[in-house]
């Protein structure tokens, strides 16, 4: 999980949101607006304390609440700024209509989730009930949102750099869907390199849609969602379902572990497939051939690998922090060619690798 | 289609991994102690991850911090059983004395306990920390009496990394502190004292 | 002289702003939005900031501004244009940013962002259309709605037990911190019309002077929920809003 | 006799014959056509030219902009 | 679609949105809030015009946004009260936090979304894109929603009663999902009868949890949604999802038509249903054998009776008004033993039934 | 005479009201949330309501108000106590209800929900703790965090041009035509707390007299967030905190 | 599990159903034209559908509304094509005669017009209801009169039954308007007048 | 010497230790215990119980309602 010190940095020891914060500065980030929430405020903490402003002159601004920092991204983004916000489960929810009308449209941004139980005010503890709300739609209409599952704090670094260029690749809204433990938890991270905050020149290249005024030889460039004719409105429905065709086509990312042999393959994400990496090496000692899948990416997902093993393992058992969610991901891209089964553990309990090994025999074996 | 592939074979022989948990009140710093473990593993090149209760919970309340070092790559970072458990007040002690593997150790500081550890199978250690520190007007070392006991029963980290690590952790202006600790360190490794022995 | 020699080039004295473009503006006949709209694009090209402009436009009538006014806009999620141009104003600082805003938008959903920005004392110029309904929708009743006034919510008038006060957001946003310039302003009148682009212009000049956030209110009607002719309305307007909501600044630092 | 004499020309397609320059119009030059446009909206046109003394009071309050005007001195 | 005049209740013609308000009124409710937007405005409009205030005492409250609304809404469920609002595509995306509260708080309301083509602002014309959001969660956590998707003005009304009483009788938020045609149009109707509003004293037997006060022989009442320590939130998340065990093994709604010798089935709801059994009727009079079966409830979802028909026909057609969401849960139903195709059109475009005839036979038949 | 003397069932005058309960409250030591928890219990059992009040508790270090005081009790959604609070009173009209909000709570993400219930006149109290900070989720700035003061994101204390000024959000509900009272009190002497108790008291009173909204303002400490002792921390908030929100009445009709 | 079963045969005997478009100007009475006919279908218990165009787009721009009656459950509600169109001003011809099927009717009130129905497949009628409402003073009737004319060429309903549904869908603060529309109808019936036949 | 005689119990297991009503106590009767209760947090306690007045300051300010207060007349 460790990447390679490709660029001579320092190895350091933090947690998963100053992680965030860190990466967000060096890779040029424009701007953040965030509202706090556990367990996730010492993303802002830690950028406040940076005070980016004095240095690569990012702004990083205290919103009133989750409605205004998505809508203050919304801003941000539509001039082809590298904007971002952080939240937490409820506050996620608030920001479900502002995702929308990015996705309508088409800004890129990165919203990250650090996911705690629910549902309502729940708890703080970590969870990954929020699967459905990203990859499915928490908002309104026909959207997608390109969705990484970090499960380290190294990835947490990685991600949120990737997450800006996907979304500026894609323009569309790109969230990092992290859980409690990833967030505080204290890692070894080799933090990416500074990259240059983009200038005026450049994103009117890279984002020449971008709202930076009007200069006499350029038509205005308008951000909106709104087409009243529905015959427009499907045009530009069909052009973000073209774009979802080839994100799901490039972009899928996944880790695959000691697959190749395996009888029983075991799918998780985020913490959940670190413990069940656990849970595998376990079984491995007892003699049980079981592999693992982890989705990196939840949207685009992984369908094409599960549908391969599913032609070659007895069965897939799907570990979430949740009653399950991902699971249905996982039956949709095997087709009913083998058993899934599911194994979870909600409202903030995180699996121990011996109950996730358990389920596995019960489930999947013992029948 | 990009691919994070890593096909691993299963290493049977034995790794050296260490899963630790520290408990006490907030405020005893239970939680610095475990990132100092965590510099000092990063230190020795170990892969390391520091995983605290987080929350309200804390506040007013207890504390709590699992410390896993490891030679590979550490999957799960929350644990059901730990090897080590390091509790420095009585809901901790209730708390995690059952979580201690079998022929683990759990140390505790006895300040303010009226029940005690009962566990035969595991190695208990006692080191009365909170009281020389008070005795001695050093509140603020500690935790660092605490680790020293540690790294006398369980010398998972060298003394130097323990120092390396924590001039990493400390800001440059308290680098002054760093004699105060070792000598702390050293207290630590004479005041521990073992109870009783896993059977 | 006779008509065709007058109607010459050389005689021209008043003609639509290069800015406003000839795509037909979707309002009713008389709307206040149209006049609004109008003098904001005789600014922009009198102040010559044609490029350096981004409009926010809201969800309200006004939701298809960008369509007549040939500027950079965006388009905002409904009551939230404040939090977007905060967004747009904070990375552009050398830009002029302002909000276009019904009193739906403005007063009712996104009072909390409207009292934020403000609050903050963003340098931005926030533009307020207030004609005491929710026009786009078919005339609902609006946070500024008159007592008594009927809407398509209160069919039988604006009871204040049920429905609270009319509520005069304005004069709130003028006891706050950060706003520098706060006014209130209408277009019925030649002499209205005059004075409104003035305030707007300020408030625009404002926002590039760190000073905070200016509002103009603009006092508006609208025929359509109000149910009546254009020039009813403006009569209608100055009998019975002005007395609530009257005209001229309520703060100007 | 005015000082000034004025013209105005009117969009007439765009115009949505709301009436408020007829009623601005200081000199009742103005009045709503009988025709409509293709939107079926009776537009403005200056029924009695001759009043116009290009005011712009007309111009002003139109919110549709849809009204030019032309001025010139009259006694020159 | 009509229902048999059982009350002597006159016909009448009205709109969908219409039949909501009367039906609300009749059936007992106790406050709607809401907040304006088409196509739905009509719902508070004529709650307005009816000011039942003057006759059964109903509460009609216009709040200040839909985060007001749903938040109002809470306050009186809470009270055991039948609370209820409305929304269109955009505003139902405000409301996922307070929706995902009254789940986790256990509290039953009446939640009618009148859907509009989608993402962002959009425009106004009809649509089925909330699908996901309503039946997988918009908001975060794990909770479902009881949905029913009206397919006629009868049935407008009816569900509106039918709601309440599921949403009580299971403690749990319920959705009336309709359309901008459904809520649009004018149809016959016959009005539910009128029932009296729960005094306090049958509301303190019926909810015997909601807060009227704590009388000295009580405990105090409390709704909340919050359990801090994660093992007590697991509790409550097993309690939630036993419930929704039971609603889907008692609740589930479809309607069948022409199935038992059908060749083809097209599964469609809500006003797509209404195409499609035109389609179906073009199709038979061709000597096709199409059925359709149109889920009346969405969550839960029948799949049971596709699950029986998967073992006979020869293929299945989802058909939407988006861009595929609904054909997931057809799919999941049939276990990958027929071949489940989608035919779906966007941005508030209504499909014509020939174009789905001629979709069904290049999707199924023509191959 | 000795203490055991003394101590005797007959000499009591002081003991903690019954409508408080016995679990310990998870508050920080010396926490201003506690001392009004006490005298919102005191009230209650004064006025004999226990029975026909139901308090709205918000998302704050106050979320758990419902374990302390035995009346029923809804636990609303960050920021929308007020309309919580709308919803019970608007189908309770004979109870007492009341919301008992942070200053996040209350003046930042609820803002909205707060100025419409006040400008609706919901016949409701609302008591408004203000302690300048986010407590609960670890000191950040709130909205009426002081200039300079220091928070979790204002590590150098906060900067107006960065984070706006100080939000006198009570001074905007004064002006509020639906609110009837609105006063500004501590906690942090024996004085101040009979004051407070007195205000608190005539708010819920208000509440049964359909005179609109009641406003109870506390101006408090959080000693955690502020990273001083509970002592220093009410000589700070004299000295920093009451030059900005000044004691007394704002409203009162 | 409950289940509503409906299992129906397919008729093929021809049910009655008619499919109608209404189209004109915003304020033409469009809607509530197609109102009327939908509540004379309820007159004569047929099933009847009402389907306006809504939104803002009615401000200022268009206005239409499908009207269908049948003999048996209508299943869509919007349609693509129409057995009758009633087009009342220039746009509305232009979006909807392409949409009569062949053989229907297209009926269009001339004012204004400057381009008129081309198609030789459908049955096109002309009445010039506005001008002579214009002329006689009472632009209320027009759309009465238009429905006068749509019923001598395509009978779907009965006078008596636009009458019943008339009285249903006004307020009884009206009903003195009844004579005046019966008569409008009458006139109706006078002004229409056929330009070409379907061959 | 005080008209009144007081004495206060104080909720050891409920006292935080915050000092308020040990700063509140206008006859300095109240201190902070060396010993700490099961949550580690020292108590207030009388430290001069004869000073004590009963005026119920303590247990006015005291946000924990640990402290009961009994007065009796010191002239009887
Ligand atoms: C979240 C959301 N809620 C509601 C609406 C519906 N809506 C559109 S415009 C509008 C109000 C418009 O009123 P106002 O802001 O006063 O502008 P006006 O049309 O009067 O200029 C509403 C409620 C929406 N589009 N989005
Ligand atoms: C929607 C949402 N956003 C953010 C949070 C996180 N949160 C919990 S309490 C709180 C602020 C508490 O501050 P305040 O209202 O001042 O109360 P205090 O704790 O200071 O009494 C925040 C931001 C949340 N629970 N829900
Ligand atoms: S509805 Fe009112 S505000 Fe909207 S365009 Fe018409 S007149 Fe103007
Ligand atoms: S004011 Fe403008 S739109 Fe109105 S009638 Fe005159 S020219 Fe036409
Ligand atoms: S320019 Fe003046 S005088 Fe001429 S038509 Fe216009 S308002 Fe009348
Ligand atoms: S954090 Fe502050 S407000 Fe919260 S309990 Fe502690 S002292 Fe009180
Ligand atoms: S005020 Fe209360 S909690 Fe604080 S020390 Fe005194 S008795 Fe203890
Ligand atoms: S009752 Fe008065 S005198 Fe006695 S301890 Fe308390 S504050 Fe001091
Ligand atoms: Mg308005
Ligand atoms: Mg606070």
């Amino acid at each position: 999980m460790n990447k390679a010190n490709q660029n001579n940095e320092e190895v350091r020891l933090m947690k998963g949101n100053e992680a965030i914060a860190h990466a967000a500065i060096r890779c040029g980030c424009d701007g953040y607006f965030g509202y706090p929430i556990t367990p996730q405020s010492e993303i802002m903490e830690t950028l406040m304390e940076l005070e980016p402003w004095n240095t690569t002159g990012m702004v990083v601004l205290q919103a009133e609440s989750e409605t205004a920092s998505i809508n203050m991204v919304y801003g941000a983004a539509g001039c082809g700024k590298k904007a971002m916000t952080s939240s937490s489960s409820p506050g996620v929810s608030l920001m479900q209509e502002g995702i929308s009308y990015m996705a309508g449209s088409e800004l890129p941004c990165v919203i990250v989730n650090v996911m705690r139980g629910g549902p309502g005010l729940g708890t703080i503890q970590p969870s990954q009930a929020d699967y459905f709300q990203t990859v499915k739609g928490g908002g309104h209409g026909d959207y997608k949102m390109i969705t990484l599952a970090p499960a380290s704090v190294q990835e947490m670094a990685d991600h949120t750099v990737l997450a800006f260029d996907l979304a500026f690749k894609y323009r569309t809204p790109a969230m990092v869907l992290a859980d409690g433990i990833i967030g505080q938890m204290m890692e070894k991270v080799v933090l990416p390199p500074f990259t240059p905050r983009w200038t005026e020149e450049e994103i009117r290249k890279i984002s020449p849609w971008s709202t930076l005024g009007k200069r006499p030889q350029d038509k205005p460039n308008v951000i909106t969602s709104l087409a009243l004719q529905a015959e427009e409105m499907e045009e530009i429905n069909m052009r973000l379902q073209a774009r979802y065709r080839e994100i799901e086509k490039t972009e899928v990312l996944y880790e695959e572990i000691n697959c190749e042999d395996a009888d029983y393959i075991i799918v998780a994400f985020g913490t959940t497939a670190r413990v069940c990496q656990k849970t595998m090496e376990i079984a491995r000692a007892e003699g049980l051939k079981v592999g693992l899948i982890r989705p990196i990416t939840l949207y685009p997902f992984p369908k094409d690998i599960l549908k391969h093993y599913a032609a070659k393992v007895k069965g897939m058992l799907t570990v979430e922090m949740n009653a399950g969610q991902m699971v249905e991901d996982v039956r949709l891209s095997t087709c009913g060619k083998i058993p899934v089964e599911f194994y979870g553990r909600m409202g903030g309990i995180v699996p121990s690798p011996d109950e996730v090994l358990n389920a596995l025999k019960s489930k999947l074996i013992e029948i | 289609m990009q691919i994070l592939l890593r096909q691993r074979s299963i290493k049977l022989q034995i790794i050296m991994t260490e899963e630790i948990i520290i408990a006490g009140f907030g405020g005893q710093g239970v939680l610095s102690m475990g990132k100092i473990l965590a510099y000092s593993g990063l230190m020795q090149d170990q892969e390391v991850s520091w995983m605290p209760s987080y929350g309200p919970e804390q506040r007013g309340g207890t504390a709590n911090v699992t410390v896993i070092l490891s030679d590979e790559r550490i999957s799960s970072p929350v644990l059901n059983s730990y090897d080590t458990a390091i509790v420095l007040n009585q809901p901790s002690l209730e708390r995690f004395e059952s979580k201690v593997k079998p022929g683990g150790t759990l140390i505790y500081d006895g300040n303010g306990f009226h029940k005690f550890p009962t566990r035969k199978d595991i190695n208990v250690y006692r080191i009365d920390a909170t009281e020389y520190a008070y005795a001695n007007n050093s509140a603020k070392t500690m935790n660092m009496i605490i680790l020293g006991g540690l790294l006398k029963v369980r010398p998972i980290v060298t003394i130097e990394n323990v120092l390396k690590g924590l001039k990493k952790s400390l800001p440059e202006r308290h680098h002054h502190l760093l004699g105060m600790n070792e000598k702390a360190l050293l207290i630590g490794e004479e005041l521990i004292k073992q109870e009783n022995v896993a059977q | 002289m006779n008509i065709a020699d007058i109607i010459n080039p050389a005689n021209l004295v008043y003609e639509k702003t290069k800015v406003m473009n000839d795509t037909p503006m979707h309002y009713c006949p008389g709307c206040s939005h149209g006049v609004v709209h109008k003098i904001v694009g005789e600014i922009i090209e009198e102040m010559g900031i044609q490029d350096k402009t981004i409009g926010v436009a809201p969800v309200g009538c006004a939701v298809f501004a960008y369509k007549y006014l040939d500027i950079d806009w965006q388009q905002a999620a409904h009551g939230r244009a404040p939090a977007v141009a905060t967004g747009i104003k904070r990375l552009l600082p050398d830009r002029y940013v302002f909000t276009y805003q019904g009193d739906g938008d403005l007063a009712a959903i996104g009072t909390a962002e409207t009292i934020h920005a403000c609050n903050r004392g963003e340098n931005i110029a926030i533009i307020f259309i207030n004609n005491g309904i929710y026009g786009m929708t078919g005339g609902q009743m609006a946070p500024t709605t008159l007592k008594g006034m009927k809407s398509s919510t209160s069919p039988n008038g604006r009871e204040i037990p049920l429905a609270g006060h009319p509520l005069n957001i304005t004069e709130l946003l003028a006891k706050l911190d950060g706003t520098c310039y706060v006014t209130r302003q209408a277009v019925h009148t030649v002499a209205a019309v005059k004075k409104c682009k003035r305030a707007i212009q300020k408030a625009l000049e404002n926002s590039m002077e760190n000073k905070g956030t200016s509002i103009v209110e603009v006092v508006s009607t609208c025929s359509s929920g109000w149910k009546m002719t254009p020039a009813d309305s403006n009569d209608w307007m100055v009998e019975n809003m002005f007395p609530v909501y009257p005209m001229g600044d309520l703060k100007n630092i | 006799m005015a000082k000034f004499k004025g013209a105005v020309v009117v969009n007439t397609e765009r115009c949505k014959g709301c009436d408020l320059c007829v009623v601005a119009c200081p000199y009742d030059v103005l009045a709503l056509s009988k025709d409509a446009n293709s939107k079926g909206l009776n537009f403005s046109y200056m029924s009695t030219p001759d009043n116009c003394i290009g005011c712009m009071a007309c111009a002003t309050v139109c919110p549709d902009a849809c009204i030019t005007v032309y001025k010139v001195r009259n006694d020159l």
